[in-house]
């Protein structure tokens, strides 16, 4: 694991006090790569789950689509290689894998609302403990909103992961017990990845499998606000 | 035989008219037809309704055409990008109407226009504030959108090769929305890279057949645009 | 025009004797060709219609759809180079003319049902005034049933016409108040070539615009036991 | 990685067991997987449920499987050919249930399920005899129907080319209905005539991508079946 370990942080207002470490964003994206069955095809959403295919050996064969119409996304180009024709969903100029191929946008559409993709890997602004996921609409009503594909990919892929920090940067927890912000699709995530915990969306709440070194399931739940249940593992940062 | 490509892109545009439909390919600048926008704008037509799935960057394509004050609505999935201050603008002044669809329902709802499906059900948009005035139905015990085909005047559109049947191939990933919206539209009118002769297509190969496609303009300039934007 | 002139014929037991000619399959065939606009896209059905590519001109431009995923179908094959994998809808061999393409179902009947084919010609067991249409069923109870894709033709085209014999071998007319097979659809058809005329569906009903020499329109009426109206051409067989 | 491409028919048509639902492609004999409906006969599994456009001809292929008793229903949209004798005797016997669909609807609805789309309306069947028991709704003063996706356990169609990734392409008007089969399986199997390397097909020219794709087979030898078929 690529995990470089940083501090915790101190939310000195709302009380909150980590004594423990928590995992980077490469060592987030590192996690859920390993998670991902060699073989699989997989959505990788924009921005940090994108980072996810740097921690995917080429030799898994876990296909990366791409909801504009790739399958077999390969890594960014070598500098001076961009082809404009060639990006990913965040419109990064990217390369295609050999047997990779080229489709519209109504098949690429039915590859993930046809349940074609084994897992996709969303960003999220809150998960409830059903498993209801908003990620496209910050709630300001006065917001530009944009949706692009993700209320496809969300009900749509077999397995829905959630990659996020576990707390906004104002300190709050992004685990609800119900979303205030508008909804991309309702208990539509399957599991979820942040800086401090695995945790999984089950039946009976929210169960976390795995914790960061040095934090201990009270304080994960004291920090989330949550009732959070489990047996958790204790994980290198 | 008639050939379906014409001398340039004022002759390609031709006949658009305002209030017109006008369905415009492209995911962000891969696939965007533009120096058919260009012309379109020249053309003068307002009162315009698009359907894209972005609402145009920085100044330019579709940018363009909403600063020039000839859209009325857009119809997309992802209208905010880093540099979509001018359809922002706009929209915060009340002065377009912007119905979003998420971008699967919108390729389906387009795709349905051009199969003569009168609707379909959906999960997709199920139990959002997208669902808003939409009819839903359990099927399968999982809750379904009612949506509706986006059936347009003209279509847009950015291919790399055609013959004079208006067969056509695209190149990588600006594909994306050109072959469904050829469909979907009473005049379809592709911007290529090239034109080949009749038979030098590969008949297995063709994406888009001509019966989909009226019009064909060869701009063999294509423009190179940044990597700014951010955001699907 | 390739008439070939046939004799009238005569059926003693229902009182219908013609004193006239009629148009031979060939010339019926010819006949619906001439109404077929150069560039036009069009779909013949199975049997006598197939035959109406005989005689459009390669160069006026009709591309010829077939549902089984063909645009720009040829004519058949030279003796001895059929190819089990180039087949019109009636699974005969044919050929591809240049600049023709291959596509899926899906989208075959894409461009029928959504309305991309300018023209469909339809054989018929029954057409009726109000232009229904029953081309699939012959009404027996116990027949095997098959539709293909004469439904999706009927309702798609954009002008859909019927060729046909205008009485059946046991000499019922195959033009009817109202059909008493099963429909294929309702009000789609625009017009009807026969042996003996051609009939446009109006919305006052049908109007007979030629009629083959030698018959009247009172006859016409008398062998089709319906009102039909117009002021036809007289036209040679 | 781990190729898709399995040794023997025997080995791609493992795990099909009785009581599923085939998908089979194929149209009169163009595309119809030959080979692998063999295998499936002697695969054994029976109180299957078949969906292809014909219900076989002859004493082969679909016939075969009827003849066999393993089929206990069977949707298509032209049964009737001149030589469907088998069928036709298990049908007027009783013994075999048939759920005639429109060729397009039967398409579409096959697609639907490979695209994850609920229901849809469509034209065709309006105002006949196929309406029987279906939702109907006036649509811009149309009548419709609503139809429901066809989803299988198995797909069993017939390709050109394979690469070990399970990409596709097809021949000719021997793709019919495979592409979209291929989307609407639990588990597609292909059987093609020439399995290449990754990379060897054209990323434009694939025409089902191997995300559709579990199994591929190679059989070589072609049956050049007559042309005694008489009708769609």
């Amino acid at each position: 694991m690529h995990a470089r370990a940083q501090a915790g942080w101190v939310d000195g207002e709302r009380g909150m006090t980590s004594l423990g470490l928590r995992r980077d964003r490469s060592a987030m994206a590192a996690r859920v790569a390993r998670d991902i069955p060699n073989g699989s095809y997989v959505n990788l959403g924009i921005g940090l789950p994108t980072r996810i295919a740097e921690h995917l050996n080429p030799e898994r064969g876990v296909v990366l689509h791409s909801e504009n119409g790739i399958l077999g996304m390969g890594p960014p180009p070598e500098p001076g290689n961009a082809d404009p024709d060639l990006i990913n969903a965040g419109k990064e100029p990217i390369t295609l894998m050999r047997g990779g191929s080229f489709f519209d946008h109504a098949l690429s559409f039915s590859m993930i609302r046809g349940g074609h993709l084994d897992i996709c890997v969303l960003g999220a602004f809150q998960v409830s403990i059903a498993g209801d996921l908003a990620n496209w609409h910050a709630g300001a009503e006065d917001a530009i909103p944009a949706v692009g594909g993700a209320m496809d990919l969300a009900i749509g892929a077999r397995r829905v992961f959630v990659l996020t920090e576990h707390l906004t940067r104002a300190g709050e927890s992004k685990l609800v017990e119900k979303c205030t912000y508008p909804l991309t699709a309702a208990g539509c995530v399957d599991r979820i990845y942040t800086d401090l915990a695995v945790i999984d969306v089950t039946p009976e709440g929210l169960v976390v499998r795995e914790i960061v070194q040095g934090w201990t399931l009270g304080e994960l739940c004291r920090i989330s606000r949550l009732k959070l249940r489990g047996n958790p593992v204790e994980v290198a940062p | 035989m008639s050939s379906k490509v014409v001398a340039d892109v004022e002759a390609a545009v031709g006949g658009i008219e305002s209030g017109s439909t006008i369905l415009i390919g492209g995911f962000g600048s891969a696939g965007l037809p533009s120096e058919l926008i260009d012309a379109l704008i020249a053309n003068g037509a307002s009162d315009l309704t698009i359907v894209s799935n972005n609402a145009g960057n920085g100044e330019q394509g579709i940018a363009a055409l909403l600063q020039a004050r000839r859209v009325r609505k857009i119809l997309c999935s992802f209208p905010r990008q880093s540099d979509s201050f001018v359809f922002d603008a706009l929209y915060r002044a009340g002065e377009i109407e912007l119905e979003l669809v998420p971008q699967g329902t919108l390729a389906e709802r387009i795709r349905a226009a051009g199969a003569g499906i009168g609707a379909f059900y959906t999960q997709t948009g199920f139990g959002t504030r997208l669902a808003q005035g939409k009819e839903s139905r359990i099927i399968d015990g999982k809750g379904h959108l009612l949506e509706h085909p986006i059936h347009a005047d003209f279509a847009l559109i950015r291919a790399e090769l055609a013959d004079p049947l208006g067969n056509l191939t695209y190149r990588k990933s600006a594909r994306n929305f050109g072959p469904v919206m050829a469909t979907a539209a009473r005049c379809t009118i592709a911007q290529v890279s090239r034109v080949v002769g009749i038979g030098e297509l590969d008949p297995e190969a063709i994406v888009t057949p001509g019966i989909f496609v009226r019009r064909v303009v060869c701009t063999r300039g294509r423009r190179q645009a940044g990597w700014t934007e951010s955001a699907a």
